[in-house]
């Protein structure tokens, strides 16, 4: 009976493909690993929403493996003091050095890491300098708001460089194959076995001095791949915890009187919307874009596709602030002003196009994909819809030929123009879906960036929304939940930017 | 014997090679890009492209090949994108699983569809023909998937009859030590009781619905065969000699008519091999097949290719197995004529 | 009477594996203009391959076949079907049924010989030579419409007939063709042959296990064993006074004998089973072990065809004429 | 005394109407798959006409809506109508199934009886290509070529004629190895017969009754392999109505007590497959004369 | 005492097509130690007759009168278990195309050891021993080496004499052999009869001989019985069967056969075919159809005509009647 109090099954679509958040490919159940089995020098705080949720405080930073840290005068350096008596999970105290090696690894593995570590301006290695064992500096390379914030995230995560070392071998300087397999940190679970593709099992560290010991002693997070098994799981009691599950599900779930209950929480800086790509006729023309957007059956989607699960993003009554984000477009369903646009388009006749979408976002995106279909018929705009399979998703992005494509994207970093530099700018990346450039938005993205002044920050936060929203390359239709179902007997859950559980806080009663 | 089964294995080397070939050249059709892939959601088109070079994609296809080739004969399966596992590895650790839920599967199949066939045979044209009949084919009308879910959903959902859908092994369990990968059989070897009766449980609906799946094809072989070899003049000697019926049905009849079962028996095996990917993805089921389809969705080339050369091999030593087998029952076919 | 077809020195082998099956091994023969030769012999001892490199549907090994002094035995067997002789040797197969395409009506399958084989395509022409076919072995001209399983076995037999017949072959070979047959109409398929043999002036070839109906039906008969032939001569004669200690044997073995009542001598009979036909001694007689006269003279040295002065011959050491 | 008949005589229709009505009578299973059969062909004809709603037009005002009066087998979860997808699917359904059979059944049972007829170095070529597609697992071949290819219904029906092949291959030429020393073969020799006319006169028309035992039970395998690729994602794309798809999209619902979006599709395609299996056992009693009294 | 005596009986199959009355009114007897030859062309029901002696006919058959009486015993008494306990041991047989009628993946020897284990205490060497002294009983050369041979590995001569083997390896009282040389050489047909011949003189074993060759028959038999289309025609040795035949069909069979013709314009041929058995409207005579001497009264039961001691035709008009 103890045994199954302190041990927490969770069932889960896919697990970690690696347990180094560093490595190449790592996806997203592996910043769960890095999450636990590692500790970074600061985390966020947390708070209680208004619906009784406990969710991670952006605004907060707290310590976890640096007892303190003092930011120079200048602002233009930190210095963190590491906590004593920390140790990694194979008994090594934790040093400066070890830190140092961490970062220097995070920029030297290349992509994502490194792209992470430079969101936050941390490019450089000379920018990290162990002073003794127990001193940490970084030397920042401009004011950037983002830099602290930056370094509490997954990829900061903090290594055991000497067990590390060695694994390492020559021609793998940072052990990343070594790594791959097995952890080196000191978070407060262990990895007690892995096996790739089945399930992860995570044992607590008793050890961990970076904060509270947690309450649950042993994790077991599966793969089961079907939502409907992982549901029934769940209400048989066999699975403590699932989380990415269609969102009708959780509609229904959190309706539901069993032993159930779901936490929600709307997903900071993320929506999800209708792109066009401005490089392929006629959506090179705002007019045909705008009368998109104003066919667009919102209320349908919001109710059959997302089921209620999300803040609607359009139909605003009052003009954006710059002050929130995600916000809503003033767009609502208005067929007559629509056809008016096609009109002055000179598109009347209509035109063929494809809808395209992430087979593994298919539960939100397919009736979304089928009610846009219909409706854009209403313009004579014939829409074949294609289901990429998620992981040639990415490809097919980067490609950037596809003409229309229903698409969520968040950002780590709760700021709209960290949203818009990846979203809207002319540096066209990835998730610029709709290869959107327009000068004026790269100088107000630029400019608010490195912002210090609140009134004029905002200011360029709603020129540029403004100007996106009235282009319309990609029209925002929702910003989804995030939903968490567990048993009703679990406690402490908290919602993370990475999206990933944290074990750490939760217990069973 | 070993020359021949040597000369037996060497025959079937074209048919690898084919294999490789076309599931290379499958491969590189793949819409996916590696590239992309590795490169991270924050990649750029100039990272990709570095990336690519780096993974020897900019090379030709037949350079490419012949690289793969190379690899492959230093017994270099390659690494898997997704998992970044090295893909001998996985497939060895998951081919035990697959296996166990195939033979449980086919053992099933056989256990219930062969009696059912002698059965139908012997009364042919009556109620219980007809039953026999009905049942196999129903079973075989159904997709495995949904067969599947539906036995879950009954089982497991509705009637609490059937243990959690979740692997191989109940979450509180741990798995045997790995001797041959098969939990039955390794948990027998350190004497675990408990851990024997979790996996045989797990085991019990996968395998019912794989079994359902072959059931038709072989209680249809076998009921041809026995109503055949009834008829053939050699049971009539048998029945005029005076010999017990049971001799004539089971020592005369069944053993005859066991050639064409086994050589179905072979293709049921393969055609479970590979139909077990469903069953696998609904199951939770740790095996090579949910891995391959995980990787041909994300054109992961080399678990793909490697899964697909371990089908190929398998099928290879599982045609061997049954000429061996064919040669024991029939002297006839004796592998050394 | 002049030769049709002479076979000079014919060898057929077979690969076994390494090695060669003598099915055929060294044939001289010939069958005269009109006449009609039986080939009687155990069976596998290769009357079906002779027969396959006559009518050219088997390549042969060695040797040669002359039809009217042609050579024909080089034309592979692919290409005969092109050949302007292909109808001048046709043939009726044993089983009735077998050798009927279940998809063809009577019609069909004669009018396809008759199509095929002769220049004409006019439908009418090629109508007419059905029935006239038809007429010639007594099919009744409703049943041309038939399927071979509507049809009984005399009357499958006739449309095998008639289809080698509609071409007007001069050689017409007969392999078993009433072994599929009942008793029944055994014996009006064997006058219908006798009658088509004297009204068209057809050589047969005729092929039979059955020596009372070759002594009935053939003026000559051929002996093979094992490949070989071992006897020939006018049929009369051969069973009145068969030579070869194999020809004897098979007439001692007849039940009933040829003439009815009790059998033979059974001092004649041979007991066992034939040498195999796979690479045998050619130093040696074939029938040796089965023979009641074998010697040493046998074991080393092969007899060979002897011929004698009433047109008889047999290939043994021990016969005289 | 012999009783030596071809192991698959096919004798012509007049006597087959018998035989049918026989086997038909004999086995009352026979009876009702030949009947589903007529409705399913029906269905795939006229089902587009028949259906009481658009089978596309979405009713977001009655999603989910279990079976009632209106909607007889209910609606999915954008409120179409379930009766009418599943009539509208059965065109699409068996048009896969119908062309992926013909497909594998031509190249197959061509290649197959040149194999069977020829021999030798023929013969060689097409066991090494059926071999090979045989090695693969063939399920897995069938979503290699969709994935390589796309997701298409001709590419579908390209990838289920692939994986079939191998069968039709195996079929035609053991029937053709066998004609191949049939009498009648050799008969047709004589009356002058060139090999092609031999092949396409004599042998292909009389493995045809073997091959359509065949055709019959891989047509149900057809429907099944396209539901199965359905279900990981690579089926026919939305909005069309497929049986299978709309099983996987309905399997999420099961749990969750929308049983119907599953079942009524689940159900007829069962029934479809169900029939082309009784019907593939149905003809092979039919063309196997042992079974024949 | 006649040793096996079949009194009118009669046997049909129900099929899906309707009721094949494939024996009627069916009598027959056989002494111990005799022969007796049972011809008549193909689908006459020769085999049907001798499978209903030993129960072995098919599932749908079903015996509707009559009796079969063995060595005084009632063989059908008792659903046949009369018949299931002699079959083997008493009753034995041996059938046409000897290499499909031996089960092709078991050794010989071990095909000749079930039925001895079967029938016999015999077990272990002593079995072994048994066996191969079958073998050699029928003349098999070097039994020891051929105990293990397949039925492919032997030729169709050789497989008979296994047949044969398997029916005496229990010492029947009666042989019946359906057409045991069809299919084989003149030599080895006359070997094999001739082995059947001595070991049926040997063990004072009764053969009834199954042939559609009359010369065989002739040959081997002291007595013959003729049957047509399900019933039994004509009886009586065979010298006055071959000598005075005097039902038509007998008569014309005799004459069909090549056998001591001497010119090919003396066979006879019979003309038609078998009725259809299914038939209901079948004439009491069921050669009727197909006989020049037809004549009215053949449509009513057939009387016993007694051609001379023990020669019994079945027939209004036999030819015997004229040439009187
Ligand atoms: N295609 C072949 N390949 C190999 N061996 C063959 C082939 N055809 C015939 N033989 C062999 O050649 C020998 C002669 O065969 P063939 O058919 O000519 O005999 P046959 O005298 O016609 O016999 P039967 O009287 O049984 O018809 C036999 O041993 C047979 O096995
Ligand atoms: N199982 C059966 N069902 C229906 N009819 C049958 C069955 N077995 C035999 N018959 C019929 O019984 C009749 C006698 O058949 P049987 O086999 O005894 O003939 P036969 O004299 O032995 O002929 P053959 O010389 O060809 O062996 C035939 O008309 C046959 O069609
Ligand atoms: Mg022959
Ligand atoms: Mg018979």
């Amino acid at each position: 009976q103890d045994k199954k109090a302190e041990t927490l099954i969770v069932a889960n679509e896919t697990g970690p493909n690696m347990l180094d958040i560093h490595g190449v490919g790592a996806n997203r159940p592996s910043y769960g690993v890095a999450w636990l089995a590692y500790d970074r020098l600061m985390t966020y705080g947390r708070k209680k929403l208004a619906n009784g949720v406990m969710s991670y405080d952006f605004a907060k930073l707290e310590p976890e493996l640096a007892e303190s840290w003092q930011v120079a005068k200048d602002g233009m350096s930190v210095t963190f003091k590491l906590r004593k008596g920390a140790k990694f999970h194979d008994g090594t105290p934790v040093t400066a050095k070890d830190v140092k090696w961490s970062y220097d690894r995070a920029l030297a593995m290349g992509g994502f890491p490194a792209f992470q570590m430079k969101a936050g301006s941390l490019e450089k290695p000379e920018q990290f300098e162990a002073i003794d064992d127990s001193t940490f500096k970084v030397t920042f390379l401009r004011k950037d708001k983002m830099t602290m914030p930056d370094m509490a995230v997954p990829v900061a995560s903090i290594y055991n460089s000497a067990l590390a070392l060695k694994n390492a071998t020559k021609e793998d300087p940072w052990a990343a194959t070594w790594l791959k397999n097995n952890t080196a940190g000191g978070g407060a679970y262990k990895v007690a076995s892995y096996k790739p593709g089945q399930e992860i099992v995570y044992e607590r560290f008793d050890d961990w001095k970076s904060g509270p010991l947690p309450k649950i002693k042993r994790v077991i997070q599966r793969e089961v791949p079907s939502a409907g098994n992982r549901r029934a799981l769940l209400a048989k009691g066999d699975i403590d915890m699932t989380y990415e599950m269609p969102p009708k599900d959780f509609a229904e779930m959190s309706q539901e009187k069993g032993n159930v209950k779901v936490a929600s929480v709307p997903a900071e800086n993320s929506m999800i919307y209708v792109g066009m790509n401005v490089t392929k006729p006629p959506f090179d023309n705002a007019k045909v874009r705008q009368a998109v957007a104003y066919v667009l059956p919102y209320d349908k989607m919001m109710q059959n596709a997302a089921y209620g699960r999300g803040m609607p993003l359009f139909g605003a009554k009052k003009p954006v602030t710059g002050n929130d984000w995600p916000t809503a477009t003033p767009y609502v369903t208005d067929l007559a002003k629509a056809k008016a646009l096609m009109k002055e388009a000179g598109m009347e006749a209509g035109f063929e196009t494809t809808l395209s979408f992430d087979l593994g976002q298919g539960t939100v995106s397919e009736p979304m994909a089928i009610l846009a279909q219909e409706a854009l018929a209403q313009l004579n705009i014939k829409v074949a819809i294609n289901k990429v399979p998620g992981a040639n998703w990415r490809a097919a992005l980067l490609k950037k030929d596809m003409p229309m494509t229903i698409n969520r994207f968040g950002g780590w970093l709760n700021y709209p123009e960290y949203f818009f530099l990846w979203t809207y700018h002319g540096q066209n990346a990835v998730f610029n879906t709709m290869s959107y450039q327009n000068p004026a938005v790269d100088k107000l993205v630029d400019a608010a960036r490195f912002e210090g002044d609140k009134k004029k920050y905002a200011q360029d936060v709603k020129g540029f929304i403004d100007i996106a929203y009235k282009e319309v390359p990609r029209i925002p239709v929702v910003q989804p939940m995030v939903d968490v179902a567990m048993q009703k007997n679990v406690q402490g859950y908290t919602y993370w930017f990475h999206l990933q559980p944290d074990y750490r806080q939760i217990s069973k009663q | 014997m070993l020359a021949t089964i040597l000369k037996r294995l060497l025959g079937a080397i074209p048919n690898l090679i084919g294999v490789i070939v076309v599931t290379f050249l499958l491969t590189r059709a793949l819409p996916g890009d590696p590239a992309a892939f590795f490169a991270g959601p924050a990649g750029t088109a100039e990272a990709v492209e570095e990336i690519r070079v780096k993974l020897g994609l900019n090379k030709s296809l037949p350079e490419q090949f012949l690289l793969y080739v190379r690899d492959l004969s230093r017994g270099d399966w390659g690494n898997s994108l997704a998992t970044g596992q090295s893909v001998l590895t996985e497939l060895t650790t998951r081919l035990p699983a697959s296996l166990e839920l195939t033979l449980c599967g086919l053992v099933l199949a056989v256990v219930i569809a062969i009696p059912l066939g002698i059965l139908a045979a012997t009364r042919p044209g009556s109620w219980i023909d007809h039953l026999c009949r009905g049942i196999a084919t129903a079973g075989v009308s159904l997709p495995t998937f949904f067969t599947g879910l539906l036995l879950a959903y009954i089982f497991y959902f509705l009637l609490g009859w059937a243990p959690s859908p979740l692997g191989r092994l109940d979450p509180y369990l741990s798995s045997p030590p790995t001797v041959t990968g098969f939990y039955l059989i390794d948990s027998l070897l350190v004497g675990d009781l408990d851990v024997f009766v979790g996996a045989a449980k797990q085991l019990i609906l996968p395998a019912v619905t794989l079994a359902l799946f072959v059931l038709a094809p072989l209680a249809r072989m076998t009921r041809a065969a026995m109503l055949g070899v009834l008829s053939a003049d050699f049971i009539r000697t048998a029945r005029a000699a005076g010999l017990a019926p049971t001799t004539v049905l089971f020592t005369y009849a069944f053993r005859n008519a066991l050639l064409p079962v086994m050589t179905t028996l072979g293709m049921v095996f393969s055609f479970l091999l590979g139909s077990n990917v469903l069953v696998e993805k609904v199951f939770a089921w740790p095996g090579i097949g949910s891995f391959a389809i995980e990787a041909l969705v994300a054109s992961d080339y080399a678990p793909v290719q490697g899964f697909v050369l371990t089908m190929a091999l398998l099928y290879v030593f599982l045609n061997l197995a049954i000429d061996i087998a064919y040669g024991l029952v029939d002297p006839r076919m004796r592998i050394d004529q | 009477m002049s030769q049709l077809i002479e076979a000079i020195d014919l060898v057929k082998h077979f690969p076994v594996g390494k090695k060669l099956l003598h099915a055929v091994d060294g044939l001289n023969f010939h069958i005269d203009s009109g006449e009609t030769v039986g080939l009687v012999g155990e069976s596998g001892c290769g009357k079906s391959t002779l027969v396959r490199l006559l009518t050219r549907t088997l390549d042969i090994t060695d040797g040669h076949i002359r039809f009217h002094g042609n050579g024909i035995g080089l034309i592979p067997a692919r290409a005969m079907a092109e050949h302007p002789l292909r109808r001048e040797i046709q043939m009726v197969f044993q089983d009735p049924t077998d050798s009927l395409n279940p998809r063809y009506t009577a019609r069909d399958t004669i009018g396809e010989s008759a199509r095929l084989l002769t220049e004409t395509r006019d439908a009418n022409e090629i109508r007419r030579m059905v029935e006239e076919a038809a007429d010639h072995v007594g099919l009744p001209r409703e049943l041309l419409d038939r399927y071979p399983h509507q049809l009984s076995g005399g009357q499958k037999a006739r449309v095998g007939i008639a289809r080698a017949i509609v071409v007007k072959p001069r050689l017409l070979i007969l392999d078993e063709p009433t072994a599929a047959l009942d008793v029944s109409v055994q014996a009006v398929i064997l006058q219908l042959l006798d009658r088509l043999k004297r009204e068209m002036g057809m050589s047969f070839l005729f092929v039979s296990h059955d020596l009372n109906v070759v002594r009935l039906l053939c003026d000559r008969v051929m002996v093979m064993y094992l490949g070989q032939i071992v006897e020939t001569g006018k049929a009369a004669e051969v069973f009145a006074r068969p030579l070869h200690p194999y020809t004897r044997a098979m007439i001692a073995s007849l039940p009933g004998g040829l003439t009815g009542g009790q059998a033979s001598d059974a001092d004649l009979l041979i007991g066992g089973d034939p040498q195999s036909p796979i690479d045998p001694d050619p130093n040696r007689c074939r029938l040796l072990g089965r023979c009641p006269r074998g010697t040493d003279l046998c074991a080393n040295s092969a007899p060979l065809l002897q011929t004698w002065a009433d047109g008889r011959s047999a290939a043994c050491h021990f016969v005289t004429p | 005394m012999t009783k030596a008949t071809p192991t698959l005589t096919l004798s012509p229709w007049p006597k087959r109407w018998a035989t049918l009505r026989y086997v038909v009578a004999e086995n009352p299973l026979s009876l009702a798959a030949f009947l589903l059969f007529a409705l399913l062909v029906l269905l795939a004809l006229v089902g587009p006409w028949l259906a009481p709603f658009d089978a596309l037009a979405s009713n977001v005002g009655a999603p989910l809506s279990p079976p009632s009066g209106a909607h007889w087998f209910g609606t999915d979860a954008l409120g179409r109508d379930i009766l009418s997808r599943v009539m509208v699917a059965a065109r699409l359904d068996l048009g896969i199934a119908v062309a992926a059979v013909g497909l594998s059944c031509v190249l197959g049972g061509l290649g197959g009886a040149c194999a069977g007829y020829f021999g030798g170095w023929t013969e060689r070529i097409v066991g090494r290509i059926s071999d090979t597609i045989m090695a693969f697992p063939l399920f897995v071949l069938a979503m290699g070529i969709v994935a390589a290819l796309g997701n298409t219904v001709a590419n579908i029906v390209l990838a289920t004629a692939i994986i079939n092949l191998p069968f039709y291959i195996r079929v035609a030429r053991a029937e053709s190895a066998v004609l191949r020393n049939a009498g009648f073969v050799e008969a047709a020799r004589l009356a002058g017969n060139s090999e092609a006319r031999l092949l396409f006169h004599h042998i292909i028309p009389n493995i045809l009754p073997p091959m359509t035992v065949q055709i019959s039970l891989n047509m149900g395998w057809a429907i099944l392999n396209a539901a199965g690729l359905s279900f990981i994602g690579l089926g026919v794309r939305p909005p069309a109505a497929e049986w299978g798809i709309m099983v996987a999209e309905g399997a999420q619902y099961i749990v969750s007590g929308e049983w119907w979006i599953a079942l009524f599709p689940g159900a007829v395609l069962m029934l479809a497959v169900f029939c082309f299996n009784l019907l593939g056992d149905s003809l092979r009693d039919l063309v196997d004369p042992r079974r024949r009294t | 005492m006649s040793l096996l005596a079949v009194e009118n009986l009669s046997l049909e199959f129900r099929t899906r097509s309707g009721i094949v009355r494939a024996l009627e009114n069916v009598s027959l007897e056989l002494p111990e130690g005799g022969s007796l030859g049972l011809v008549g062309e193909s689908g006459s029901g020769k085999s049907v007759l001798s499978f209903a002696i030993l129960g072995i006919q098919d599932a749908a058959a079903r015996i509707t009168a009559g009796r079969i009486r063995f060595a005084g015993q009632d063989l059908l008494a008792n659903e046949g278990r009369a018949m299931k306990a002699l079959r083997g041991r008493e009753l034995a047989m041996i059938f046409q195309n000897p290499r499909v009628a031996l089960n092709p993946i078991r050794q010989v020897g071990q095909q000749i050891e079930d039925v001895l284990r079967r029938h016999t205490d015999l077990r272990g060497k002593t079995l072994r021993a048994r066996a191969i002294e079958c073998l050699a009983e029928v003349r098999i050369p070097d039994p020891e080496r051929r105990y293990a041979a397949y039925p492919f590995e032997l030729s169709g001569g050789m497989c008979q004499r296994v047949m044969i083997a398997i029916a005496l390896a229990c010492r029947p009282r009666l042989l019946i052999a359906d057409e045991p040389t069809t299919g084989l050489d003149v030599t080895t047909q006359a070997a094999i009869m001739r082995l059947i011949r001595d070991l049926g003189h040997e063990k004072g074993m009764a053969t009834l001989l199954i042939t559609h060759d009359l010369g065989l028959a002739r040959e081997f038999c002291d007595k013959l019985a003729v049957m047509h289309a399900g019933h039994i025609v004509e009886t009586g040795p065979t010298e006055a069967v071959f000598r005075t035949p005097a039902h038509p069909y007998a008569a014309q069979l005799t004459r069909a056969t090549p056998v001591g013709q001497d010119r090919l314009e003396n066979l006879a041929a019979i003309p038609g075919n078998l009725p259809d058995l299914r038939r209901t409207d079948l004439p009491a005579c069921r050669f009727a159809e197909r006989c020049e001497r037809r004549a009215d009264d053949c449509a009513i039961p057939l009387p016993r005509y007694e051609v001379g001691a023990g020669h019994t035709a079945f027939c209004h008009h036999p030819t015997r009647l004229e040439a009187a």
